[in-house]
């Protein structure tokens, strides 16, 4: 393999990681406040790409991002107020079944609304921009994804941490009735959780889908699974551990297709979650279970 | 309101799935006082105390708070009227510092905090020594101090305690009685749920003895201290020599 | 001394740089009550953890009658967190598990009460008789057990009628009240047929005139089962009374031991956590 | 006198069920879909207890169940393959010598053994399932919930990527999958298998061991206290509950006839463990009456949506394909939103239940007529 | 069809195709194709009686365990011949009980060989993988190409068999060095870059890449954006508009083979099907570029009726008895079948795109 190639596959994997760091963080997010795998995020982050072909098809491409964002929000929201709030107290189980009922409606609505047949994504003129640097070739969005990725994980890390409203989706986490007590509004402190996620779904959506340009209504499957095994892999409810999660995974996906194992890529993203939680059960930076007798 | 009642129950009734857990109590709360409710075990304390902070829905009866009627209020909106609730079991914050439980108290006020943090450093060093372990790994009697301290973050103008003593030495029993006393007279009025009742009535303007759902005996800290029925009951036998 | 039940030996227990426990050395007899007191914090639910498996302990050794527990071996990993004096003293490892410690006769109750919440009273007990099973799943799910599991039925019923909670058998134990809950807790410990019982503040949330109750109860079941028992508690009234030796550990250290007199006019423990007794009346 | 009315009332139900299987057996092609649809419901009912074993009385939440079915699948498929039709599976790569011969072997053993053969089949795909469980189970038992969740999720992945995958092009035909797999002969045959599976699950979690693992789901910690082994009790649930999981994917197989590892993806476990939750976590019932339920609606009843609907010459808009999983979806939220416990709870069903429900819909409907 | 009389009679066709799930969008065209055949031929004569034929759809969602009791309800609804499906899978999934049922099915694009094979209630009126197959590898080597790379879809059968066939074909004319590379991908993978960059990297003459129509797109833009210019190939799949719709520019220069070529209308049934199909297609608001399956789908429809006019009998096995000897000129030419059911068919179309059009290159024979 030649270094031009090596440099190829790297530049494509991480990007790649990047795209699944943004959709991995808003299934940590959700999971850190509601204790629940939010199945619905893959499709929530499908429905964006829908959002941007209709925008795009009517107004110019910036006022179209702010669309998309905002609309994947609204639906974001929507979702949790109509399928999550009338079951927090249900056993996890059912809320589980919910975020996959509300999944299989958007994928079924896509279905039944656009065809399952694949639409085009359009082009957002400056991310597709194509660099050509020796005998590597790539788009900006390549570049673009992982540095904005990290720059907000770093937004969103302060702002967990370091301010009231990071402090209050923490303590919601815990223990929502204390969490009352202490005067914090719980709807609205989980709404800002979903606000966050599906805002971070949508910006996810615009990077991935113009990287691979068309959308059908399961294109939210596979990068919602990988995205949560990413969460997972790098310990749920971290953001950290999601960001570092999703380039993990991305990276070496692409390398072990780049050095001839594609076969095995699916399984091995599998094989190297179940050794990292082996070594360590809570992942790579997932808090470690406080079980105080 | 022409009477000085901070909080008042109107023949408040709860109950939890079909079994009923109140039956039908009425007490007052005067502003500046303690008023200590004590009762054997199930007998409803920490359910009226749960009511009043809206964390359980009254099936019927009404509650009202510096006149105003706060029946079935949500929990963050009665909060923010001034009422604050040590919940029984101490519930703090497992995965937060025990400085962010502190903060998280004061979590509706907007001035500066540090001044309140020292106070509670003072009232107890331990969680001084502590400030930066995570809740959930710190000793029962420790997180039992974290959740008093937390409370008085908020700067109630009532304050509920749902056994503050639970899983306390003795010598922090004590210390806690005293702050109790300390901050009822800086003008925090006090609820007060223990089952140490020789403490609890011997600081208590006002004690309600509660049975099985239904307050049978009302009177001073004193009265109640010294009532023949109360000393068989909820006493012991190591104060009745 | 062939009569200790329970032997702790130089116990320390490290988190990061807490030192929970610090060196603790202490017997318990057979047929003994033993209390183990000290302020919030010093250390005194996590030694009962260590005894009953739950956490390794950093350095030091249990036995249980003859049987080892757990020593421990400051050899390894653990070298580095490990700063105490007997620093190298053991180096064998070993550890049992918290349920081959159950099966060696011990039993316990959790501070936080830890009842199987949403199955019966009856059922909680019920569950605690499984270690005595000798049927294996096979014959147990072909119902070929029947007179063993209608034995472990008769004698769950015994226990629960000793401790009162025979009205409430077939109640979900998460609705029970706070003190019914502490007694069900004691049931289902003693269902698996201890010798030894530790009780981890059996009288939180009960009133003077309820830990009276108890108190007459810890005694009669001490007779009547034949037990030791090892008690943690912050009632002194409670303590005083029924305790034949108390411990009393500060910062994770032994301050003092002795009879309930001794300690009871020992200034260090007064000091650290009695504070002055306020004699009212 | 209550138990020997819900004896009777259980005898007459079973008998009812028998008539109505016989009903259909004679009739099976009048009632193709009734047929069809109750053979895949019981199937999947065996899945769901199991599942519910594993997740809803051990507390320990598996997602593994589609890889351990994949095992019993094609354990069963490889068995049942007639000889001749071998070349004509493997046609692309050829099927492995040993099991050719294996076959061979089989097909000219005694004859009492050929009716039985598809029992041992299963049996054995089930053995092999438990033993991959043991193995996988000792290391991956120890993580917690979603960990747990997503470990076994994985594991499920690999088994469907070692299956299809080329190198095992001669044993499993890798990507092009089983087909001529020789279906039931009769409903009674999966019924019965049922039966028996469900009941095996059923005297187990009412034993001894079954009170070990809610005590395990319930609080671990204490539940060692109580001597309880949990590595033990937690590896044999979930070899039990991957043993009865295989016994229904080899089910499955004889259902489809053909299988392929596609069809044992994540999204069968998905549609298990909803089968599981809308029946009630921790009832058994529960998950045999979602199982006919859900598999009823979502691939029967719920069908004409996906049609044109005229009604008196006007075609009403919405109707069109696509439309019954919209609805499928719909239902399934407002079920999992109104009943938040699944339809039975934690509860069993019983008669006296039964009964009391009915009592009060007559009361109900009576008040209403007058 | 539209509601009856009660005293004309009914004769109910099955369509059995995927309308969601993985392939629910070709399944759709090819489903257009069927439904303007009734359109078109609405009834069929028997002894003198007219007959109203109504077509009954059914969705297998691409989902082989969902094929059976979708199957399985077209039984039940008394149809008494069926067409389908879009993918070889679900179709050797329902193959059994349509064979059990004595009720005969006509494939219109599934082109694995398993869907015939051993099957005798299965006909299919396009050609075979292994032709496809050995057809693409012919014309790469006419056209002098000398390496090749090949991209198939891990665990979908019509891709790695498909790929396989040509392997072998390429292997047998250019040499066993011929295949340069040789890639799988997982199904729902979106992203293509590490997998091409490795063919990037082999510098083939051509890259046969035969994949669904959600996934074609995807390989063929980051292939062209990673700077590969040698020619991409496929299969039948990739003749559909959604393609070049949504791969743009760098779909230009695609090759593929296909069944059916509108351009070159081979018979006067051809002719007027691909007038009347456009404005069908405009109807239902598809772009106007006729897919492949859409005809193949027509071709089944017409097969089948002329299996019943044939038959003279609304009784399915009779139908099917007289399907064996059936032959027709449908769209995509001549169609009779073979003792395994396959349509008797030696001659391919390539295709390629220019200008976002499909271009008819010329056609390859090949003797099987
Ligand atoms: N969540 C619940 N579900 C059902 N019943 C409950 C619940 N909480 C409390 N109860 C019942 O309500 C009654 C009153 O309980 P409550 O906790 O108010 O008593 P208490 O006076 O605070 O007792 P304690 O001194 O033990 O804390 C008890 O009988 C109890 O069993
Ligand atoms: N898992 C842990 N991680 C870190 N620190 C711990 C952990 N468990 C206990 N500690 C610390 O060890 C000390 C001893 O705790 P322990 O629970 O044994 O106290 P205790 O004597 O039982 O007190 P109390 O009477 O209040 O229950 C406490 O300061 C506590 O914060
Ligand atoms: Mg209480
Ligand atoms: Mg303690």
């Amino acid at each position: 393999m030649t270094l031009s190639t090596l440099l190829q596959h790297s530049l494509t994997g991480i990007s790649l990681g990047g795209a699944y760091a943004l959709i991995a963080i808003g299934y940590t997010m959700v999971y850190g406040i509601l204790r629940m795998i939010n199945f619905a995020h893959g499709d929530i982050f499908m429905m964006a790409g829908y959002f941007m072909i209709f925008s795009m098809a009517v107004v110019p491409w910036w006022v179209s991002i702010l669309l998309v964002c905002v609309l994947t929000i609204i639906l974001g929201v929507t979702v949790e107020r109509a399928a999550y709030k009338p079951i927090r107290s249900a056993p996890r189980m059912s809320i589980m079944i919910s975020a996959i009922g509300v999944s299989y409606l958007l994928q079924n609505l896509a279905t039944y609304l656009f065809t399952a047949l694949p639409r085009a994504y359009p082009e957002i003129p400056i991310l597709k921009k194509i660099f050509h640097i020796g005998s590597i070739s790539s788009s900006l969005v390549t570049f673009v994804t992982p540095v904005l990725t990290v720059l907000l994980a770093m937004g969103l890390m302060f702002l967990i941490n370091h301010t009231k409203i990071g402090m209050a989706m923490r303590a919601v986490s815990k223990d929502m009735e204390t969490a009352q007590l202490m005067g914090i509004k719980i709807n609205n402190t989980i709404s800002t959780t979903f606000v966050i996620g599906s805002f971070l779904a949508a910006i996810g959506s615009i990077l991935y889908f113009t990287d691979r340009m068309s959308v059908t209504p399961f294109s939210g499957t596979l990068p919602g699974l990988k995205c949560f095994i990413a969460a997972v892999l790098g310990g749920i409810g971290s953001i950290p551990g999601a960001v570092v999660g999703g380039f993990i995974i991305g990276i070496c996906e692409t390398l072990l297709v780049a050095f001839g194992y594609s076969t095995y890529s699916d399984a091995f993203t599998f094989i190297l979650l179940i050794i990292i939680l082996l070594c360590r059960p809570t992942g790579l930076f997932g808090e470690k279970m406080i079980d105080k007798v | 309101m022409e009477n000085n009642n901070l909080l008042e129950l109107d023949n408040l009734y709860v109950s939890y799935g079909g079994i009923q857990a109140v039956k039908g109590i009425s007490l007052t709360v005067p502003k500046g006082e303690i008023v200590t409710l004590i009762g054997a075990n199930g007998a409803g304390k920490s359910t009226i105390l749960r009511a009043i902070s809206g964390l359980v829905k009254a099936e019927s009866g009404k509650i009202f708070y510096k006149g105003e009627d706060i029946t079935g209020k949500n929990t963050t909106s009665i909060v923010e009227k001034g009422i604050t609730l040590v919940p029984e079991g101490r519930h703090v914050f497992p995965d937060l510092t025990v400085l962010e439980n502190l903060k998280i108290g004061a979590y509706l006020r907007k001035d500066n905090l540090q001044e309140d943090i020292n106070w509670i450093y003072k009232l107890f060093p331990r969680l001084q020594e502590r400030s930066w372990q995570m809740a959930g790994t710190l000793s029962g009697g420790e997180q039992q101090m974290l959740a008093v301290g937390r409370a008085l973050m908020s700067k109630p103008e009532l304050i509920m305690m749902d056994e503050p003593s639970l899983g306390l030495a003795p010598i922090i029993v004590n210390d806690i009685m005293e702050i109790i006393k300390t901050i009822n007279k800086e003008g925090v009025t006090i609820l007060l749920v223990e089952q140490n009742a020789n403490l609890a009535l011997k600081i208590a303007h006002t004690g309600y003895v509660c049975e099985t759902g239904n307050i049978t005996l009302k009177g001073t800290g004193m009265e109640l201290l010294s009532d023949e029925s109360v000393k068989a009951a909820y006493l012991g036998k190591a104060r009745r020599k | 001394m062939p009569n200790h039940i329970l032997s702790v030996n130089d116990i320390t227990m490290q988190f990061g740089g807490v030192v929970a426990v610090n060196n603790l050395t202490l017997e318990v007899n057979e047929n003994e009550i033993v209390s183990l007191i000290g302020p919030n914090g010093a250390g005194k639910t996590t030694a009962f953890n260590v005894i009953t498996g739950v956490y390794a302990p950093t350095n030091g050794a249990v036995y249980v009658k003859d049987n080892m527990i757990t020593s421990n071996f400051p050899k390894s990993s653990m070298k580095k967190l490990y700063a105490g004096e007997n620093n190298g003293k053991y180096t064998t490892t070993m550890r049992k598990t918290p349920d081959q410690i159950t099966k060696l006769g011990v039993a316990r109750t959790f501070q936080n009460i830890r009842l199987f919440k949403e199955l019966t009273a009856f059922e909680n007990v019920l569950i605690a008789k499984h270690m005595l099973y000798k049927s294996n799943f096979l014959s147990a799910t072909l119902c070929l057990n029947r007179k063993e599991e209608k034995a472990m039925r008769e004698e769950t019923m015994k226990l629960l009628d000793i401790l009162g909670l025979t009205d409430v058998k077939d109640e979900i134990a998460s609705s029970l009240p706070y003190g019914q809950q502490r007694h069900l807790e004691i049931a289902r410990a003693l269902a698996t047929n201890p010798q030894l019982l530790l009780l981890d503040e059996p009288a939180a949330g009960m009133n003077p005139q309820e830990t009276d109750e108890l108190t007459k109860f810890i005694y009669d079941i001490r007779k009547k089962f034949n037990l030791t028992v090892f008690m943690i508690e912050h009632h002194m009234d409670l303590v005083m009374d029924i305790s034949d030796r108390i411990y009393v550990l500060d910062f994770g250290k032994l301050i003092a031991s002795g009879t309930p007199e001794e300690i009871q006019n020992n200034q260090r423990v007064i000091d650290a956590y009695l504070g002055v007794q306020e004699d009212g009346e | 006198m209550k138990k020997s009315k819900n004896l009777i009332y259980s005898a007459i139900f079973g008998v009812i069920i028998l008539l109505l299987l016989f009903f259909l057996e004679a009739n099976k092609f009048q009632y193709g879909m009734a047929y069809t649809i109750l053979q895949k419901g019981m199937i999947l009912a065996v899945v769901a207890v199991s599942m519910n074993l594993v997740t809803g009385f051990t507390g320990l939440f598996s997602l593994g169940q589609a890889g351990f079915m994949a095992i019993g699948a094609y354990v069963t498929g490889i068995f049942l393959i007639p000889s001749d039709s071998i070349s004509e599976v493997y046609y692309i790569s050829g099927v492995n010598p040993a099991i050719a011969s294996f076959k061979n072997w089989l097909e000219s053993g005694p004859a009492f053994l050929q009716p039985i053969i598809p029992y041992l089949a299963l049996i054995i795909g089930g053995l092999l399932a438990a033993l991959f469980a043991a193995v996988i189970g000792y290391p991956v038992l120890r993580l917690k919930s979603d960990y747990l969740a997503i470990a076994t999720l994985g594991f499920s992945e690999i088994m469907r990527a070692i299956i299809s995958s080329p190198q095992m092009d001669r044993v499993t035909n890798g990507s092009y999958g089983l087909k001529k797999i020789p279906g039931f002969t009769s409903i009674f045959e999966p019924f019965g298998i049922m039966v028996v599976c469900i009941l095996l699950m059923v005297l187990l979690l009412r034993s001894t061991y079954g009170r070990a693992f809610r005590a395990i789901r319930e609080d671990e910690i204490a539940a060692e206290a109580m001597g309880i082994n949990l590595a033990k009790h937690k590896q044999m649930s979930f070899i039990i509950g991957s043993f009865f999981s295989a016994i229904s994917g080899g089910m499955l197989a004889m259902f489809m006839r053909s299988i392929d590892s596609k069809s044992f993806s994540v999204s069968l476990t998905y549609d298990i463990l909803l089968i599981v939750v809308i029946g009630g976590i921790g009832s058994v019932s529960g998950s045999v009456i979602a199982a006919l339920l859900v598999t009823a609606s979502k691939e029967w009843w719920l069908r004409f949506f996906d049609n044109p609907l005229f009604i008196g010459g006007v075609q009403i808009p919405l109707f069109r394909t696509g439309f019954r999983m919209v609805i499928f979806s719909v239902i399934l939220l407002i079920v999992v939103l109104f009943y938040q416990r699944g339809i039975m709870g934690k509860n069993e069903f019983s008669w006296a239940r039964l009964e009391k429900r009915l009592l009060k819909l007559f009361k109900r409907g009576g008040a209403k007529n007058a | 069809g539209s509601k009856s009389d009660s005293d004309s009679k009914v004769i109910k066709i099955g369509v059995f195709e995927p309308l969601t799930g993985e392939n629910g969008g070709g399944g759709f065209q090819e489903v257009l194709g069927m439904r303007y055949a009734n359109e078109v031929y609405p009834t069929v004569d028997i002894d003198g009686v007219t007959y109203d034929i109504e077509l009954v759809e059914v969705d297998n969602k691409s989902d082989k365990t969902e094929a059976v009791s979708a199957a399985q309800s077209l039984i039940s609804s008394g149809v008494k011949v069926v067409l389908g499906s879009y993918g070889s899978g679900v179709s050797i999934a329902a193959g059994e009980f349509f064979k059990e049922a004595g009720i005969p099915a006509i494939g219109a694009s599934c082109t694995n060989p398993q869907v015939t094979l051993g099957n005798d209630f299965y006909f299919r009126v396009c050609f075979l993988d292994p032709f496809q197959g050995t057809v693409m590898a012919n014309y790469a080597y006419q056209e002098n190409a000398k390496t090749a790379a090949v991209i198939t879809q891990l665990g979908d059968d019509y891709s790695s068999g498909l790929g396989s066939f040509f392997v072998t074909a390429f292997k047998e004319l250019a040499g066993d060095s011929a295949i340069v590379s040789e890639e799988q991908f997982q199904t729902n993978q979106t992203d293509f870059k590490a997998v091409l960059t490795n063919v990037k990297a082999a510098n083939p003459d051509v890259i046969f890449a035969p994949s669904s129509i959600a996934t074609a797109p995807l390989i063929i833009k980051q292939a062209r954006e990673l700077g590969i210019t040698c020619p991409i190939m496929a299969g039948d799949t990739w003749e559909n508009s959604t393609i070049v719709e949504n791969a743009g520019e760098s779909a230009e220069g695609i090759v593929l083979s296909t069944f059916f070529d509108d351009a070159e209308p081979a018979n006067k049934e051809a002719e007027s099907f691909v007038k009347g199909f456009k404005d069908y297609l405009k109807k239902n608001n598809q772009s106007e570029i006729i897919p492949a399956v859409s005809a193949l789908g027509y071709d089944a429809y017409l097969v089948a009726l002329q299996a019943i006019k044939d038959a003279a009998s609304t009784d399915s096995a009779k139908i099917r008895d007289a399907m064996v000897n059936v032959q027709i000129d449908g769209v995509t030419g001549t169609i009779s079948f073979d003792e395994n059911g396959d349509a008797k068919k030696d001659m391919a179309f390539i295709k390629t795109v220019e200008n976002g059009e499909f271009k008819f290159l010329k056609t390859v024979t090949v003797t099987k």
